[in-house]
Order: structure tokens, then sequence, then C-alpha cells
């Protein structure tokens, strides 16, 4: 057989690279990720143990142990890190106490179940100690204290998460509906998306303007004429999450109605004739059926939040204070003070905080979800 | 061409789903893989495809060894269940692909492609996208890419069986006519026992990754290997009764059945065609059994009878008018039964 | 039997037939949408106009209608389109080649990967990973606090891993499967950017390439290398295997697959993927802060720049903004049909 | 064709008219000398600063043949921009327009390059036409100059000279009456818009130059004995001078004037105070030269003429140094008081400068130093200073010196002296206070004295806690550079 034999040598390369195809396609992306984010991650935890200097042709690096850290966490940017804490009061404790029963219930719950495994032991410890060290963060510093960075990036984290994830449902339910200008609305609503962050930023520092930003004589006529949103802290963080839901909401708009839109028609009118209303079907057909993607979309928009800096960066460059500092911004801030170590250090500290949270969500949310699907 | 497999066997991980498969397909040889779905007959026919590999044993396609050649080289053409058309390439394209890819030049190739064509009469569908074409045009599509070129074989996946029942029996009968015409050598997969023996030179029956039988259509029927080629070939199903055999009479509670000269043994299981028995009235016939049901299909009536708890098939006169729970007997050609061993379900011959 | 009767009420709350709603539903949903529609609107409305005010306009508090309100005026364009002239065009072409040529390889090798993971089965060794892991610690500390070169410790690291690959790695019988390898990739996403790119910018630095568009676009596929395999993934999970089997067999090599049959029939997950990468790329700020200084500045810096001593120019950051926005919303609208289905396909498997 | 790019034009074409002459005259780079040569210089975002350099770069293309490229960054990374740029060997900016005092943290490690030899060849320079602190403090470190200076930076009060009058108040002269005077006018009607307007706006804005405004209200009360004092640190023992009674009234009156500013004042940064305060909407302010050229730009200001400006306000008692109470001023403690005022101006920043990378091709630091040298002789610096936009305060003795100047680009004579006495009283005060310009002066003032700050400008801490703050901070910073080592250097920027 003549194609069997007399093969020349561009076939030998294409047959090689047939029969080593599994490493020929992968390569290329392994090898970029471990020279981005493998080998960066391992310079990055050096360079948390060391101090930079700058010296004649160039600079060193110092090795200082666990001295950045324990600036973070004890020493004098405790305040920056975690906050300034307050005295526990009554309240306070049973809060907390409250809290802490409730993960220790979940805890003892899984390791008398059945099918407890090894990984999920360590996994759900490491979780659940680092919700209670949260818990008691935000006791510490949410009461009469003043949050740290870190108190509020979970802030922006969860409380905008949330805040998006709501409206986007709603809005992609009400485009769902058999209306006129639907694909009007589904391009409109995605164009907040392109635009670039910081120059979101800056388009909500013009909006937010009392003075001459298109709501000054609303903000005068509500009486507030003599206060600014900047020089609270709530408000200034409310005012960074506004542009953080303005910009992704989108985002979980634009899946979550394709989701909608992509749900079996046969259920809706199995429905429909079983003489369910608007809001049945939602909660027993349309909820069950995006719930995996619902979940997925979140998480995705977890990982994303945690890396908010363009905003408080540029509403408040971080204040009032350091109010709407996010942990980025603080590591940010400390490279721009040539502090690499520290910021790397709150890097560190910003990558265990999401990933533990990243995780969990995923394990808990991800898996249930999916118990739905057919 | 020749196609030959020696030995083959195939696992996934701890299972095994081809066990020493041996088969030697003459050139030109129609052979069907008939098995239920999961026997193994696909990953048989995808080992000579080079689409899996080969956990021992050998391939030979013509007098090459191509166990470990990857697919492009072994020149084999291939009909899937889903047609595998490019959904992104119009029906000349699809048919052309495999030539394009052996750098055939355009004069040539479109040549080639209209004279596929017209043997499959698309010559008029060739811009024509996959989505616009009807189910069974595109099993044409699919046929005409397999034979633009000169394959050294044609293996087809259950090429029929996403065809409606008309369709399919006039595809058939294309097929065979095509497959002949060319002669090539063809390995066609599939569960359906109709197309097997209306389609084969030779039938392969499979189960559980163990090659059964390999005989003619014809002699997979009268002559079955054993217990489980005679259940599953022929529709209505062979009868297999369970029973005695004692002094060349193979006997049941309810009746006994006169064979000759056979030696006396244990339980074995008889079994029977139902053309080849005929119903009569209880007390007189060979075995006694109830009516448990009757259907009627136009050239004949096939009733369906329980006897100790087994149900026996028999086809009767178009005529036949019997009553639900009636007793009724049955007579059968005791030449034409077959015994089977109990415990392997091998057949015993006389 | 219990048909309610069409009172006046009852028509304003209830649907006239199935496919539509109640008349004060259908007002409710309206208003939101139309509020929403407005939400997203304003802000980009009131750069646009803000971009047409005299510092003076901007400065007297809020006018809304140009011509109305305030005499537009081209000054800010001037000054950013001609008197900067060559300081935006600079910034904006870098924008463009960086995020451009970023997509088209990060969507390429995400593609490929994701499309592996898809059609492959991988196993790969804890002991190697593990080993793997060590060896480059080692590495990174050896170059880094005890000084040693870098040209002569990565070599050693090589042999020695290839060494233990050879010779302990076999006795490791677990393995990581595809999902897990799926998982590193995602959740190299989850690295925020503060923590990577201090060593990237290192990293760049030793070999100079610092502020050169080389520098951005590999990091910009790096980055967003995680989004593509993940959104990818399912759109060739999607596409049904016989198609790539069957140009197999007719003769592709798995290249050849890719990119004639699997890359064409993932088209809408192509450009949307594109599209989202497009997004990401061309807007990235942090990074662009660390790595780009002079010669590979892109807009968003420019953007940035704009808070100056005299307060943010507003006129001028918006001009910078609405050109910023145009070509991605030139390039959404052209795609604009496959963004939803694309992004869902993605997100369902997750 | 528009208001304002007709108002540019008329503007600025007898400028360019004038700037053309001044090219033949007075300059002597031969045509084409740097054909080819591409220079990146790098500052912070235009207009100001950016902006003329923007300008002028392609007369000097036309003129040299060399390729000028303004990059510009944020005002907050322009520091670490360059630093890292130049420390890391990447070398894309050829040269760059920065505070003279981050100087220090580039020259010491050797980035860049001593001008000392091409200044000294360098006729049309004028370099003795320049005021003697710049020449001095902007340009040189040690002994050699590695920076010529585009801008005088100095910072003062602006007052609302029509409204003072109208309630019949004067010029503050102590940190008192300055509150004093917001409180007078805060919320009357400034600029006829109907709505009431404030009695003082001062930059607070974390992250920005607010930690100035801070060290121009202490100065008063911690400097008395003239500029080698210093404000930052005891020049014996490298204690920070932030913890004691002096500080805590500079910090008084700092809080103490947010009461009379607008609600977002601790969000406002120097740009932002400079557009409220042009368009009529503030009686005080603190800041650089600025403002006295701002107010007469037609196209953003309302106040042409309405503005007086004058040194920075004093203090009655000082600081003891000894015990680190408040003393009352009397000829020994306050030896340069004014009717018993201790005033000490605060050249805060020290004016823009150019510098030169010590790596860049030889061909491309001469084009470096030619640009840097056309944009500051008297021919073109002379017309910039005059100009709002340019962000570029005089800081040349003929640009004191000529009225006409000033005149000619739209200030009243009235305003003109008033302005440039209080710009020259300030730089011929023996009290004038001194930039830190220690190794990691930024980390000090930009980070440490920022934070503490801002916090407490937020309420988020008290005075106390902000002092010790500040003095932790700078202690701590002291520890990590080494004590003797910071001491040392900062004894010499005192002339010790």
């Amino acid at each position: 057989m003549a194609y069997l034999e007399a093969r020349d040598r561009r076939d030998r390369v294409a047959e090689w690279v047939d029969r080593n195809a599994g490493k020929v396609f992968i390569l290329p992306a392994v090898l970029t990720l471990l020279a981005f984010s493998l080998f960066p991650l391992l310079v990055s935890a050096y360079l948390t143990l060391t101090k930079l200097k700058f010296a004649a042709g160039g600079f060193t690096l110092r090795y200082v142990e666990w001295l950045n850290f324990k600036k973070l966490i004890f020493g004098s940017q405790q305040y920056h890190l975690l906050g300034t804490f307050d005295v526990f009061g009554i309240v306070d404790w049973l809060i907390l106490g409250a809290i802490f029963a409730l993960l220790l219930f979940f805890f003892v719950r899984y390791l008398i179940r059945p099918g407890t495994t090894v990984v999920g032991v360590v996994g759900r410890s490491v979780a659940f100690v680092v919700a209670g060290a949260l818990a008691l963060l935000l006791v510490a510093t949410l009461g009469g204290g003043f949050p740290g960075s870190l108190v509020v990036t979970l802030f922006y984290v969860f409380a905008g998460v949330s805040v998006q994830f709501a409206l986007a449902l709603g809005l992609a339910v009400l485009c769902a509906q058999n209306i006129y200008g639907r694909n009007l609305f589904r391009v409109v609503f995605f164009l907040p998306i392109m635009v670039t962050p910081v120059g979101i930023a800056y388009m909500f520092r013009m909006l937010a303007d009392t003075h001459k930003g298109p709501f000054a004589d609303i903000w005068t006529w509500l009486g507030l004429a003599d206060f600014s949103w900047a020089a609270d802290p709530w408000t200034a963080r409310i005012v960074v999450l506004i542009g953080d839901t303005w910009q992704w909401t989108p985002f979980m708009f634009i899946v979550l109605l394709a989701a909608i839109e992509n749900q079996p028609r046969d259920q809706l009118e199995a429905a429909r004739i079983d003489g369910a209303g608007g809001w049945q079907i939602f909660r027993d057909i349309t909820w069950p059926a995006i719930a995996p993607v619902a979940a997925t979309i979140v998480l995705i928009r977890l990982i994303e939040a945690y890396k908010i800096i363009d905003l408080p960066n540029v509403l408040t460059s971080g204040g009032p204070g350091i109010a709407t500092e996010s942990l980025t911004l603080h590591a940010f801030v400390a490279w721009r003070t040539q502090d690499l170590g520290g910021s790397a250090a709150v890097g560190y500290m910003l990558l265990f905080v999401a990933t533990v949270t990243c995780l969990s969500f995923f394990n808990f949310a991800g898996r249930r979800t999916r118990r739905t699907e057919l | 061409m020749r196609v030959r497999m020696i030995d083959v066997r195939k696992s996934f991980g701890q299972n095994e789903v081809v066990k020493n498969l041996s088969l030697d397909i003459a050139d030109g040889e129609f052979l069907v893989l008939l098995g239920e779905s999961g026997c193994g007959k696909t990953t048989a026919l995808r080992m000579v495809a080079g689409l899996e590999t080969v956990s021992g044993g050998t391939i030979e396609i013509g007098d090459q060894d191509v166990t470990n050649v990857l697919p492009k080289y072994r020149n084999v053409a291939m009909v899937f269940q889903s047609y595998a058309l490019y959904p992104h390439m119009t029906v000349a394209k699809n048919i052309g692909y495999p030539l394009k890819l052996r750098g055939t030049p355009a004069a040539e190739l479109d040549a080639a492609v209209r004279a596929a064509a017209e043997k499959v009469h698309l010559e008029d569908l060739l811009h024509r996208y996959p989505r616009q074409l009807s189910g069974g045009q595109r099993q044409r599509v699919a046929l005409a890419r397999a034979m633009v070129r000169t394959p050294s074989a044609f293996l087809m996946d259950e090429p029929l069986s996403n065809l409606d029942a008309k369709l399919r029996i006039a595809m058939r009968v294309e097929l065979k006519r095509l497959q002949s015409e060319l002669g090539v050598t063809t390995i066609y997969v599939t569960h359906d026992q109709v197309e097997a023996m209306t389609l084969a030179h030779r039938v392969a029956v499979m189960d559980e990754g163990v090659l059964q039988q390999v005989a003619p259509p014809k002699e997979i029927y009268d002559d079955p290997a054993n217990l489980f080629v005679a259940r599953f070939i022929g529709a209505p199903a062979m009868n297999i009764v369970k029973g005695t055999v004692e002094d060349g009479t193979f006997a049941v509670p309810d009746g006994a059945v006169s064979l000759g000269s056979i030696a006396a043994r244990g339980d074995v299981y008889l079994g029977f065609r139902p053309e080849d028995a005929t119903l009569a009235p209880a007390d007189e016939a060979m075995l006694r059994a109830r009516i448990y049901s009757t259907e009627m299909t136009g050239n004949e009536t096939i009733v369906t009878c329980e006897m100790n708890g087994e149900q026996v098939v028999v086809r009767a006169d178009k005529d036949y008018e019997g009553t639900l729970d009636a007793a009724v007997g049955i007579d059968l050609d005791p030449g034409k039964a077959r015994l089977f061993d109990c415990d392997n379900g091998r057949r015993i011959r006389r | 039997m219990n048909i309610p009767e069409r009172t006046l009420l009852r028509r304003l709350f209830l649907p006239y037939d199935i496919t539509s709603m109640a008349p004060a539903t259908k007002v409710l949903v309206y208003t939101l949408l139309v509020l929403w529609l407005l939400v997203v609107l304003f802000p980009l409305y009131w750069l646009f106009i803000t971009s047409f005010k005299l510092p003076i306009q901007v400065n007297d508090g809020p006018d809304f209608i140009p011509f109305i309100d305030f005499e537009p005026s081209m000054h800010a364009w001037h000054y950013i389109l001609f008197e900067l002239g060559n300081d935006t065009l600079r910034p904006y072409i870098n924008s463009v080649i960086v995020a451009f040529c970023a997509t088209v390889f990060c969507v390429l090798i995400g593609s490929f990967a994701a499309y592996a993971l898809v059609r492959i089965q991988y196993r790969v060794k804890i002991g190697n990973v593990l080993a793997f892991l060590a060896l480059l610690g080692l590495t990174v500390f050896t170059v880094t606090s005890l000084g040693a070169p870098l040209f002569a410790a990565a070599p050693v690291a090589i042999i020695l891993f290839v060494f233990f690959v050879a010779a302990v790695g076999r006795y490791f019988r677990r393995a990581l499967g595809n999902d897990d390898i799926l998982f590193w990739i995602i959740s190299n996403r989850i690295l925020p950017p503060v923590v990577v790119v201090l060593p990237v910018y290192l990293m760049f630095q030793r070999i100079g390439l610092l502020d050169t568009h080389i520098a951005l676009i590999a990091t910009y596929t790096a980055v967003n290398l995680p989004i593509v395999v993940w959104l990818m993934r399912d759109f060739f999970a999607g596409i049904p295997l016989d198609l790539e089997e069957s140009a197999q067999i007719d003769g592709a090599s798995r290249l050849r697959i890719f990119f004639t049959i699997v890359l064409p029939l993932a088209r809408p997950g192509l450009a949307a993927t594109s599209l989202l990468i497009l997004i990401l790329a061309w807007n990235e700020y942090l990074l662009a802060l660390f790595i780009s200084t002079a010669d590979a500045q892109t807009m968003p810096m420019l953007v940035a720049a704009q808070n100056a001593t005299r307060g943010p120019q507003w006129w001028y950051m918006s001009v910078l903004i609405v050109i910023m926005i145009a070509p991605i919303v030139l390039t959404a609208f052209l795609l604009q049909r496959h963004i939803a289905r694309g992004l869902l396909v993605g997100a369902i498997k997750g | 064709m528009n208001i304002t790019s007709l108002c540019k034009k008329a503007v600025l074409a007898p400028l360019a008219g004038v700037a053309a002459l001044g090219l033949v005259a007075g300059t002597a780079q031969a045509a084409g000398e740097f054909e080819g040569v591409e220079v990146n210089i790098m500052t912070f975002t235009g207009p100001q600063i950016a902006e003329p350099l923007q300008r002028r770069a392609p007369d000097f293309n036309a003129m040299t043949g060399a390729q000028i490229n303004i990059v510009t960054v944020p005002f907050s990374d322009l520091y670490t921009k360059v630093l890292t740029d130049w420390a890391s060997g990447t070398n894309s900016i050829d040269a760059a327009v920065f505070a003279p005092q981050w100087g220090v943290d580039y020259i010491v490690p050797g980035y860049m390059e001593n001008l000392s030899a091409r200044v000294a060849a360098d006729e049309n320079l004028q370099e003795d036409d320049i005021a003697q602190f710049f020449r001095e403090f902007s340009q040189k470190f040690a002994g050699d100059t590695y920076m010529l200076t585009l801008d005088g930076d100095f910072q003062m009060v602006y007052y609302r000279s029509d409204v003072f009058a109208d309630a019949g108040i004067a010029a503050p002269e102590t940190w008192q009456d300055y509150v004093a005077a917001a409180e007078a006018t805060h919320g009357q009607d400034m600029n006829g818009d109907g709505t009431p307007d404030y009695g003082s706006c001062i930059s607070k804005k974390r992250s920005a130059q607010a930690y100035w405004m801070i060290l121009s209200i202490a100065g008063g009360y911690l400097q008395s004995q003239g500029t080698s004092q210093g404000i930052f640190f005891d020049t014996e023992t490298m204690a920070p001078l932030v913890n004691n009674e002096a500080f805590a009234a500079a910090l008084d009156i700092y809080t103490a004037t947010t009461a009379f500013g607008p609600p977002d004042e601790i969000n406002l940064d120097v740009g932002d105070t400079r557009s409220l305060f042009t368009s009529g909407r503030c009686a005080l302010t603190i800041d650089w030269g600025d403002i006295g050229t701002l107010a007469i730009d037609p196209d953003t200001s309302q106040v042409i003429d309405k503005v007086g400006s004058i040194m920075l306000p004093g203090s009655t008692s000082v600081l003891d140094r000894a015990t680190g109470a408040l003393v009352p001023c009397d000829a020994e403690t306050c030896p340069h008081a004014i009717n018993g005022v201790n005033r000490a101006p605060f050249a805060a920043f020290g004016g823009w400068s150019g510098g030169i990378n010590a790596n860049a091709d030889d061909k491309v630091k001469d084009a470096a130093y030619a640009f840097f040298s056309h944009m500051s002789q008297p021919a073109q610096s002379n017309e910039d200073v005059t100009i709002g936009i340019t962000g570029f305060n005089p800081y040349r003795l003929s640009q004191f010196g000529d009225l006409s100047l000033w005149v000619k680009a739209g200030m009243s004579e009235t305003a003109a002296k008033d302005y440039l006495g209080a710009i020259q009283a300030s730089l011929d005060s023996p009290n004038m206070v001194l930039d830190l310009r220690i190794p990691q002066n930024q980390a000090y003032q930009q980070v440490v004295l920022d934070n503490a700050i801002s916090r407490l400008a937020a309420g988020e801490i008290d005075k106390a806690t902000a002092m010790q703050a500040i003095e932790d901070g700078w202690n701590e910073l002291n520890e990590e550079n080494g004590v003797d080592d910071q001491l040392a250097a900062y004894r010499a920027t005192l002339g010790l």
C-alpha cells in the first residue's frame, strides 16, 4: 500500500503531532500559566518575606522573615488591613457565640454523616476557621471600631454580588417576557461592560459630584447640600458599590437571560396547563432550570469582585481615611511607595481569603444546584 | 481488500469490551456485525477504523499490519450513525473533503464529487448545506463521501438507524446494490437483524464482547450455534422451552416431543421457530398450552400461548380465531427443533 | 368548569391570551425596563455631552441639553485629537495592537487547551507534579536569595526533574485527570493581579522586555486564558465526536481537524469569547500600569492620567472614554447575536 | 470654531510670535542637530506641566529635529514609575519632569545625569536669572546640578479681595485670623448664583497633595529661628517634630477649617479647590502660585481681579523644642517675627524640574537637555509662567521684575503687584521652610503623614492618635533607613 510507505518528512512531523496531540495541544496553555501564575506566585511568596531597597544600579531584597505579615496582622499596619477594634460588649459576644455555634453545628454534622473524607474534613476545617475569624473581625470592627481594607473588600464582594445578582435576575426575567424591543434592551443593557473600568470610575465621579454633577439639584432639593457622600464612610462605600453595580450587572444579566430563554419550553407549557401562575412558574420551573447557571455566574463574579480597585481609587482614593480602600488598592498603594514586600503580603492575604470563599461557594452551591439537572 | 482481525482485544480500564475477536473478511465481502447495544461490535469497528487503540492482537488490511497506524493512513471510509456531515460545508464540500485532504487537483476533485453524487442521486443538491436536507438525503451525502475515493474498506456504523421505517427499507436496497457494484469490502454494524439478514454475505453475531457465530444469514437462521444466537435472530424469536430428554423424547410437564435417537441427558432447552409449529386441539397435540393473546398482522396471525409459565409463539393462519385463555395444543416438526445445553447454551447436535 | 367573567378589572390584570401579558403587567414591565435603560444610558449620555462642554460650563453646574442649556464646543475634541495628536495616537495604537494580538493568542492557545481537555484523557502523576513544584520552588529560592544565575539553575533543575520522572516518578500511583487540570487552569483566575504582577514585572525586567507590546500581550494572554478555556470547553464538548472521527478517517490530521472542523463549528462561542477577551484586554489598567511605561502605554493609562492637579479634566476625559468605547461597541454590534448564547454555553456547565 | 479656541488663539498667537523671535535670537541650537533622535519625557498628566511641554515640542522638533514624546501618568504614580523604570534598567524614560525633592532618591543610586558641565556651558539658560532659592534647592544636589527648574513653587494664601472688603476684614496674618475670616465669610453667596458659598477651601483628599497643606499651616508654629531650623525633625536626634503642642495646634487649625469648607472637602484634590476658588465659590484657599494665573483665565475664571494673594499666615506662639510646648513669641523665640507674628512660608514641592536618565544614549541626553534648557530660557519661560494652564509659576528674577509680562497676560497691575509681592516676600523670607529632601521622603510624607492626616480628617482617629501614628511611622522609617544616615542627609539639606 503506497500510503503506508514513502511518507515524506512533513508527513512524519504531522504524524508525530497526531500521536502526541495531547501534549501539543495543552502545552502552550500550561507553559503560559506556569510562567505567569505559578512562577510569579512562588516569587511573590518569597517577596512577602523581604524588603526592597534601591541601590546603585538596581535594587536589593533583604530577607526579613515574617515582618511584613506581622506588621499587617499585629503591627503598625493592623489598622489598615484588619481595622481598628472595638471593645466587645454583651451583644457582640452574643452574635459571635451564635455564629460560632452555627459553624460548629455544621462541622459536627458533616463529621457524623456517612461519606466523610479526609479532604472534606480538612477543607471544611479551613473554611470554618476562616469564616469564624472573619466573623470575629466583622463584629470587632463594625460595632464601634473601624473596618480595614479586608472588611471593606468583603463588603464590596458580598453586598455587590448580591445586589447585582438580584438586579440582573430581575431584569432578565422582565426581558424574557414577550415584549417588543427585546433586542434593543438586551444590547443597551450590555453596554456598560464595554467601558474601561477607569473610565467608569471617572464617569461616576462626575455623576456623583454634588456641585456640578447632573444630580446636584436633586441633592440640594433633598436638603443634602451641606452633606457630602465622600465625607461619610458608608455613603462613600455605597457610591463605590453603585458604580460597581452599574458596571457588572450587565454581565450577569446577559447570562441569566440566555439561561431563562434556554429553559425547556415543554416544562413551561406543562406547568401552565397544570395551572401555575407567573411566580409559581418562576419558583418551580425557571429557578431550578437556571440555578446551575446562576451558581456559576455568581462564582465568576465572586472571583472578579475581589479584584476591585479602579472605582475606590478614582472616586475617593480610598478615602475618607481608609474607608473605601479595597485589598487590591491597599496592595497597590503599598507598591506605589516601594513597599514591595508589604504589597505582596497584602496580595497573599487577598489570595487566601478569595480562594477559601470561592472554593467554599463552589463546593456548597455548585454541587447543590447541579442536583436538579436531568 | 481483505480485512483481518486476529485475536483482537479491547479494554477500557477493568472493563473488557472486546474479547479475543478473530475475523477474516474477504475482499469484496459484505460482513455485518450484529449484536445488542454494548456488545462490543461498534468498538470492534472503530478499532478497524483506527479510532480506538487496540489492547491486544493484530489488525490487517490487505497484507499490511495496521494495528498501530493512524486512521488517515488506513484509507478506510466510514459512515456514521449520525452521518457526521460537516454542518458548515456544502454537500459538494462535504463529499470532496477526503479528496481535498489528499491534495487532489480541483478539476479531478470536482469530477469525482459529481460522479459520487450521481451514484446516490444528489447531483441537484450539491450547493445545499446539510441542514437544508432531509434525513434520507443526508444519508446519501454520507454515502457519497465514503465512496468518493476508493477506500480499502467501507465501515458503516448503524447507518440506517436514524431513518424512518420506509426510507430505511429503500436505502437498504440501494446500499446492497451499491456495495455489489463497487465490490469494496464492507463491515457493517447494526443491531437490526433484518438489516443483517438482508444485507450480509456473512453475519457475525456478538454478545458481551465475544463472537458467537459467523455464518451466512441462512445458516445463522437455520442453524444457530448457541442459545444466544437462536434467541437473537428471528422475529418473533425462536421459542425456548426447558425440559428433559429421556428415551429419545423431550419431556415437559404438559407434554412431550419425540426426537428419535438421542442419548438421555438431564435438563435441556428445546428451541423451535414459530413457523415450525402448528396449533391443534389440546388433547391431540404434543404440547398443551393456553392462549395468551392473538395478533393479526394481515397475512398471518401470531398466537402467543402460555405453557407452564413460559410463553410460546406460534404462527397460525390469518383466519385463525382463538379465545383468550382457551386450552390449545401445539404440534411441531421435530426435525426442525434444536436442542441447547442448559449450562453453557451450546447446541446439542444430534 | 368555572371560567371567570371578563370584568374590566380582570381585563386589566389577566392576560388576553396565553401568549400575551395582562395590560397592568405590561405597563409594569415596560416601566421597569425603561427605568433601567435610563440608568444605563444616562451616565453614557452625560459622558458624551460633557465632551462638548467648556470647562466653565462644567464648573458652573449641571447643563443637560446641548444647544438649549449650553452651546456645545469642540475644544476638548480638538485638544485630544489635534493638539495632543501624537500623544493620543500612540497609546491608541498601542491599545489596538495589544488588545487584538492578546485576544488572538489567548483565544487560540485557550481553545487548544479547552479542546484537548474535552477530547483527550490526561493522567498526570501526582509525584511528578510535586517534584516539579519542589524543583521550581528550589530554583526560585536559589536564584532570588542565594543569587545563583538563572541560566545555570534552570538547566540543573530541568535535568533533576527529568531524572526524577524517569527514576522515581513511576512509583507514584495517584494521578490527576482532566477535571483536575481544568480546575487548576480556572483557579488561576482567582489569583489577584497584585500578587503576580510584581514577579511578572521582575521577570520582564530580567529579560529586558518591560514596556514592550510583547510583555503586555503575553501577560494579557496569560491572565485571560482561564476564561477562554472555561468558555470554549463546552462549545467543543457540544460538537459531535462523529464529525471529528469522520474527518480523521477521511485523512485529516489533528491540527487540521481543529482548524477546519472544530473551530468553524465553534464560531458562536469563538465570537462571544473573543469579544469578552477583547473587552478585558482593551480596558485593562492595573497590569498595564506596572508593565508599560512610555513606549507601550495604553489608553486606560491615558484616561486615568487625566486627573490633573487642576482637577479632573472632565471634558478631555470624556473624549478619551468615548473614543475608547467606540471600537468595542462596533465590534459588539457586529457579534451581537452570538454574545448571549456564547456566554451561556460556557456558564451552563461551569 | 468656538469661543475657547478663539480665546486661546487670541492669547497664544502673539505669544507664539514672541516665542519665534525668542528662538531666532536666543538659541544656538543648530537646525537638525538631533534629527531622528526620539526622547521620551515622563511627567504627570496635563494640561499643567505637560501642556507647555507638549505645546513646545513641535517647535523644538522643527528647530532641532528631535522628536519629543510626552508620556503622562497620574501624579500619585509618577514617583514610582520613574524610579522603577530607572532602577530596573528598563530605561524607557529618557527624562522626566518631577518634584525636585524626589531627586535624592534618583540621584544617590546614580540614575540621574549630572548636568553641571552642560549648565556651565549653556549661555542661553541664563542661570543667574533663576532665583537663588530655586537654583540651589531645585536644581542642585550635593553641589552638582542634576535638574533644570521649569517652575517655581510656594504655598500662599489667596482670598477674595472683594468679599473681604465688603465684610471689612483684613487679610489674615495668623492662622487664627484665617479661621476667623473663614467663619465670617462662610455661607455668603460670593459668585452671585444664589447659593451660599464657602469660607475656606483646602484640598484634603487622600493620596493627592493634601499633606503639603498641613505642613504649610504647621510651618509657622514649628519653625521660628530661620530656614536651617527645619520643621520635620530635631536636627540633633532626628526625633520627629510631630507629637507636640505646636503640631497639635496646627492640626486644630486644619480640622477647624473643615467646618467652613465644602461638605466634600475631604475628597477634594488641589485641582478641585482651584476650580472652586476660580469659579468664585470660596473666600479663602491655600495653594501654590497657580491660582494667580488661573484667576485671570477668562475660560475658567469668575474672579478676575477679585483675588488677593498673601504670604502664608503665621502664629504668635511657637514650639519650644526642648519641652515640646507652645511658647509665646518674643525677640528670642521669634527673631524673624513681624508684628509679633512668626511666619514661615513653605517652599512646598519646590517647583517642577526636569532631570535626565544617566543611562540614556548620549545623543538623547543632549537632546533632552537642550529641550529642558529651551523650556527654561527666559524667551519661553517668561510667557509660560503667565499662562494659568501651564501650571508654571515664576522662578526667574526677570519674571518678578517685569510687570508688563503679567499685564499683557491679563492681570491688572495691582493684582500683579500683589501676586508677585506675595511670592517675592516668601522667597526673601529668612524663615522660609524647606521641603523634606531626605531619602524616601515620599514614604514619610505621601504615605505616613498623608494617611494619618486623612484618617484624622475623616474622623477615624483623634488628634493624639494621629500625631502618635505619624511619629511612630517616621521613627520606623528612620530605623529602616538608618537614623544616622537620615540625620546626616537631613542636616545637609538644611545647610548644617
